[in-house]
């Protein structure tokens, strides 16, 4: 059992699945943003340009050269790098995907402060180890809007579990006989009834006002456009991975890849049901998965094309009126639907 | 497969496996990585858009800066409440939100007493 | 049995004796070493003592322990009386204070005055133990004054720093007027109900009527019980430094010396959580007097929303600060925000089973807080104190010379921050836990409100101690007795994670046998035990 | 009608409450160090006199009070008794010299903090005493 667990982590849903699925969500995005303003994209490697994001980071991790600078502690860096993507991948087992599942009541707020707390926390210190005040000014952007974003992703997710729990311990008729022993409050739990949940026109008004809500989250935290702020590619020197180059580069790259797309897989499990109305291993199913991963990416990447980047007290209000606030409201809805229910 | 247990267990399980997998992405890279790093002069400087290191007095922002943006754009109101307000350091200031706590405490005992005496 | 009573007798005597002893011995005495290993060793005996209590208790299935001093019985004399959660609290502020005097050994080469400074800190612990194991609410009043000078004069130990007098007499003043206050609150109380001791306030607190208005204050056991608990609460949220009564604990932290520092945020403030649950739990609980009209149950939202704003105020204001110190001020008042959250779970819509884990967080963060901050301050003062400099700015990057400050500033951060595996994130865990299950799930998205704002702040100390490059030359004073201190806390923290099944199943038993309603009948029984003990068996 | 004993009684009570309201007053936002301290004592005697006050058993019959001395110098149970009725509740005697001497050793403190915040600060306006700020 635990050489499946060391074996899962690794190729599926571990390190090699997500980082796959990361490339082609950077694919997808950059290529999504590119046609929307009629450019061209990544076109080189692989059929249509598939293989860039891949043909990337390998050239960066093995061929490309480090330039280490007097104050550096890259050896620290790429611990905290790698910290957080493991913390990512090892959140993946809470997912119904993944063949062995790790399931308990409330188990989603260890995947809360593994992808909220430990991945911003290793990005920060990952930055803070290369001294610069330009990577110190990136930094210090990306916490304050790590400050709203984090309770409203919470919030936001909360939304869902909160409403499987009730829908479960309300109307046993939702609970199939072998789920019925499952824990509440616990991802896997959501993501087998959450479904059901969308019929209910109240719980529908939650949901999507929640899903609103984590989505404009998620885009935060990727630090995508609108809120770019911290990372500032184009500014280039006022950005957390100003100081970074060759393998280092790589590995902040992944990072930020992996945890959108793994942000997403669990936006899909949570608030959408994973392969629902159909049942995992059937290809329906894993046809369903696809079409709303890809839905919610181009949602993302919409969302991306439409808007420039936010200035940094702009980008945080923006997130409280829409993401924070949104949040709030649809789990007040759910909370009091429950206790009137 | 499916383990389901209490979540002090859960996440002390997936806990360790985060750091098997710390270790491992760790050693890989470390072996990936191009033995070859040896840097010129030019390449230990920091990266400034072109500037020498030398325009600056210190290679890093002070702790005081960190977070200038938060205390002096996004939450300025707040801040400004909260220094001039609240913590000025004069105790005078200070007795007021102390009494009123005290007050609230008293009040609250004399309603629940009223209360007892109507009924 | 009875031997293990003489021993919960006899620390704070042991303290206050060998803390009083200190002036005549410098008549004699002039060697620093000396008192160094004096001060350690009284304090390693009352660590010993207590934690051969704690043993001795869980020996006897948790059943208090009870002492008589001079031999009077309890509604007459002086009780001691030890149940489980006395006795663990115990147990952690002596071990917390030992802590505070071994890392003394190595910050008294930078004071001149040692004497002075191993009597009041001997006189604070005497008043920590007094206050926790206590079983009598004029003997608590005592204990607080005894506590409180200790802590003044510690407040103030460098008399040359206009900034340490500052805060020593904020800190007085208003200290002064509070335990006079809460002297009026004791006697409030003996004059409705004719009696001091805790157990027998609770047994005739839980059984009185009211009698309607015929004492006025004075004999009417109802508005008696309110205006003592009303109080009671103002003092204890003081000395505990909750939201609008935290205003000293900053100005103290940023003049005082470091091992102080550890003294007060691991023990001193937790003295004063510890009361206020001993109040609002077994004093006066869920059935008691204090439940008409629902007083008690609006006085605990009161304290809900209090936690809350503490919670915010504290962790937004360490954003601002400059001072290392005054910043890990705000976060305990950030942390005993949180305390308070899950303390005030009491309300009598709660249900057993959500309180039972609320406590449980209670406890265990109580813990986790405590070590947390204490290896906090231990790394950062071994950093800090050989430079005499508390500006972060003026620290920067001085902890790349103590790669063992370092690493226990990062424990300690991530311990404070909560993440996985440490200890800090099981105890939120099981709070968030308590506040969902309650039906509030508000509360659980203030409190990961707070765990962010906090964290800006304990990555500030990061950022300026553990990564800037160090470019003054600075002198590397020897760790000596640091070393061990840190690495044993980093171990500690990092155990109390993943060590937290058995942990936390530990302290539901305690908290089942000391706040439930099954502790608190073992409370009252142990007393009349006694009580029969004394009258003949009748 | 009420009688004269309830009637001083309750002034008595009254102007201890009045007393104890304007010493908190005092202590908190009197600027001045030395009159903060002189309402500190005045609120700290007017405690202790609440104490006192509890302790002669009000609501026992007027009449029977009168001094609590025994003058058998070897007494009876009965005399005990008879001396039980008429002393008052000596506890809260004890408890208030406990308070006194407690309440010297912070006024002395507190006195010494005044003089030596006076040759720091060279004032004891608390309004200006606030390094410690933010």
């Amino acid at each position: 059992m635990i050489i499946e667990l060391m074996i899962s982590t690794l190729v599926f849903p571990g390190v090699l699945f997500i980082s796959a699925l990361s490339f082609f969500t950077e694919w997808y995005l950059r290529k999504g943003v590119a046609h929307m303003q009629s450019r061209m994209g990544p076109t080189y490697v692989g059929p249509i340009g598939l293989l860039q994001p891949f043909m990337d980071f390998v050239k960066l991790l093995v061929v490309k050269e480090e330039t280490k600078q007097k104050y550096s502690l890259t050896w620290l860096a790429e611990l905290f790098g790698v910290l957080g993507i493991s913390a990512i991948v090892s959140s993946l087992l809470l997912l119904p995907l993944s063949p062995i599942r790790i399931a308990a009541d409330y188990d989603f707020l260890i995947y809360i402060y593994l992808l909220g707390v430990m991945v911003p926390i290793a990005m920060v210190a990952m930055s803070l180890c290369m001294s610069n005040p330009f990577v110190s000014v990136g930094a210090s952007r990306l916490l304050s809007i790590v400050l709203i974003v984090e309770p409203a992703f919470f919030t936001g997710m909360l939304t869902p579990i909160l409403i499987a729990t009730h829908i479960s311990s309300s109307a046993p008729m939702f609970c199939e006989e072998a789920y019925c022993k499952l824990p509440l409050y616990s991802i896997f739990y959501s993501s087998i009834t959450i479904g059901s949940a969308w019929s209910n026109p109240i719980y529908a008004t939650a949901l999507i006002i929640g899903l609103a809500a984590v989505v404009v989250s998620v885009q935060a935290k990727a630090m995508l456009n609108p809120f770019n702020i911290p990372e500032a590619e184009q500014e280039l020197i006022a950005g957390i991975k100003t100081e970074f180059s060759g393998p280092l580069l790589a590995i902040f790259n992944l990072l930020h890849n992996v945890e959108l797309s793994s942000s997403i897989l669990f936006i899909i499990y949570v608030f959408l049901g994973g392969p629902y109305p159909f049942r995992h291993l059937s290809i329906q199913g894993v046809l369903v998965l696809m079409a709303k991963y890809i839905a919610i990416l181009t949602l993302v990447a919409v969302v991306r094309a439409l808007f420039g980047r936010f200035r940094v007290e702009q980008g945080v209000w923006i997130l409280v009126k829409y993401s924070l606030i949104p949040a709030i409201a649809a789990i007040t809805i759910v909370s009091l639907s429950n206790f009137y229910a | 497969m499916l383990i389901a247990s209490d979540p002090i267990s859960a996440s002390i399980l997936i806990s360790l496996v985060m750091l098997y997998l710390t270790l491992l992405l760790y050693i890989v890279i470390r072996v990936l990585k191009p033995k070859h790093s040896e840097s010129s002069d030019e390449s230990r400087e920091m990266y400034l858009g072109g500037e020498h290191p030398s325009i600056l007095s210190k290679p890093h922002v002070l702790q005081s800066g960190l977070y200038w943006a938060i205390v002096f754009r996004d939450f300025k109101k707040a801040y400004r409440g909260l220094v001039e307000k609240m913590h000025t350091g004069r105790v005078i200031d200070w007795a007021y939100y102390m009494t009123a706590w005290l007050l609230i405490l008293l009040l609250l005992a004399i309603i629940a007493l009223g209360i007892s005496a109507l009924v | 049995m009875n031997f293990a009573s003489n021993v919960v007798g006899a620390i704070t005597p042991l303290l206050a004796i060998s803390s009083f002893s200190i002036p005549l011995l410098s008549l004699f005495i002039k060697n620093k070493k000396f008192y160094n290993a004096y001060a350690l060793t009284i304090s390693a005996i009352a660590l010993a003592m207590s934690s051969w209590t704690f043993a001795r208790l869980i020996e006897g299935g948790y059943k208090p322990i009870v002492y008589k001093f001079g031999g009077w019985p309890p509604p007459v004399g002086i009780v001691y009386e030890v149940d489980a959660l006395n006795g663990l609290l115990g147990l952690y502020a002596s071990l917390v204070m030992f802590i505070a005097f071994l890392f003394s050994t190595w910050y008294s080469k930078f004071i001149d005055d040692v004497t002075w400074y191993y009597t009041l800190l001997l006189g604070l612990e005497t008043g920590i133990i007094g206050c926790i194991y206590t079983g009598d609410v004029f003997n608590l009043f005592v204990m607080l004054e005894v506590l409180s000078i200790s802590a003044y004069g510690l407040a103030a130990f460098f008399t040359r720093r206009p900034t340490a007098l500052e805060a020593a007499f904020k800190y007085a003043f208003i200290g002064a007027l509070v335990t006079t206050l809460y002297f009026i609150a004791t006697v409030i109380l003996y004059s409705a109900y004719g009696t001091l001791n805790m157990a027998d306030l609770l047994g005739k607190s839980t059984l009185a009527s009211s009698s309607g208005f015929s004492g006025w204050l004075f004999g009417d056991v109802t508005s008696a019980s309110l205006a003592a608990i009303a109080f009671t609460l103002w003092v204890f949220t003081f000395k505990s430094a909750l939201f609008p009564n935290h205003f000293w604990v900053p100005d103290v932290y940023s003049a005082a010396p470091v091992p102080v520092i550890a003294a007060f945020s691991g023990a001193v403030e937790i003295t004063g959580v510890y009361v206020v649950v001993r109040f609002m739990y077994t004093l006066f609980g869920a059935e008691s007097v204090l439940a008409l009209n629902g007083y008690r149950d609006s006085i605990l939202l009161i304290l809900l929303i209090l936690g809350i704003a503490s919670g915010i105020v504290g962790s937004l204001m360490m954003i601002l600060q400059k001072n290392a110190y005054r910043l890990l001020g705000y976060s305990t008042i950030s942390h005993i925000g949180l305390l308070y959250m899950v303390l005030s779970l009491g309300m009598s819509s709660i249900p057993s089973d959500v309180l039972k884990t609320a406590l449980t967080a209670l406890v265990y963060h109580i813990v986790n807080f405590g070590l947390g901050k204490v290896l906090m301050i231990s790394s950062v003062g071994l950093v800090s104190t050989p430079t005499g400099e508390r500006d972060l700015d003026k620290l920067s990057g001085l902890s790349r010379l103590y790669p063992i400050a370092s690493i226990g500033i990062t424990m300690a951060v991530f311990q404070l921050i909560g993440l996985i595996p440490f200890g800090g994130f099981y105890s939120k865990l099981l709070m968030y836990q308590a506040f969902i299950s309650s039906g509030q799930p508000m509360l659980a998205v203030a409190l990961i409100a707070i765990s962010a704002i906090s964290s800006l702040g304990y990555l500030k100390i990061f950022y300026a101690l553990i990564f800037p490059p160090l470019l003054r030359s600075s002198v590397k004073e020897r760790e000596g007795v640091v070393i061990p201190i840190v690495s044993a806390l980093a171990v500690a923290v990092l155990l109390l994670g993943l060590f937290s099944p058995a942990v936390s199943k530990f302290i539901e038993t305690v908290v089942e046998n000391s706040l439930m309603p099954k502790g608190v009948k073992m409370y009252y029984e142990s007393f009349i035990e006694v009580l029969r003990n004394y009258t003949g068996g009748g | 009608m009420i009688d004269v004993f309830t009637f001083l009684f309750t002034i008595c009570m009254l102007s201890i409450v009045v007393n104890l309201g304007i010493s908190l007053y005092g202590v908190l936002y009197k600027p001045s160090l030395i009159k903060k301290i002189i309402s500190l004592t005045i609120f700290s005697d007017s405690a202790n006199i609440t104490a006192i006050i509890i302790g002669y058993v009000r609501w026992r019959n007027p009449g029977e009070i009168a001094p609590p001395v025994l003058l058998n110098p070897n007494p009876t149970l009965e005399d005990i008794e008879e001396f039980a009725k008429v002393a008052v509740d000596p506890l809260p005697q004890a408890l208030v010299l406990t308070a006194i001497v407690i309440g010297l050793a912070v006024t002395l403190f507190l006195v010494f903090l005044t003089l030596q915040i006076y040759r720091f600060y060279g004032t004891t306006d608390v309004r200006r005493i606030a390094k410690l700020k933010g």
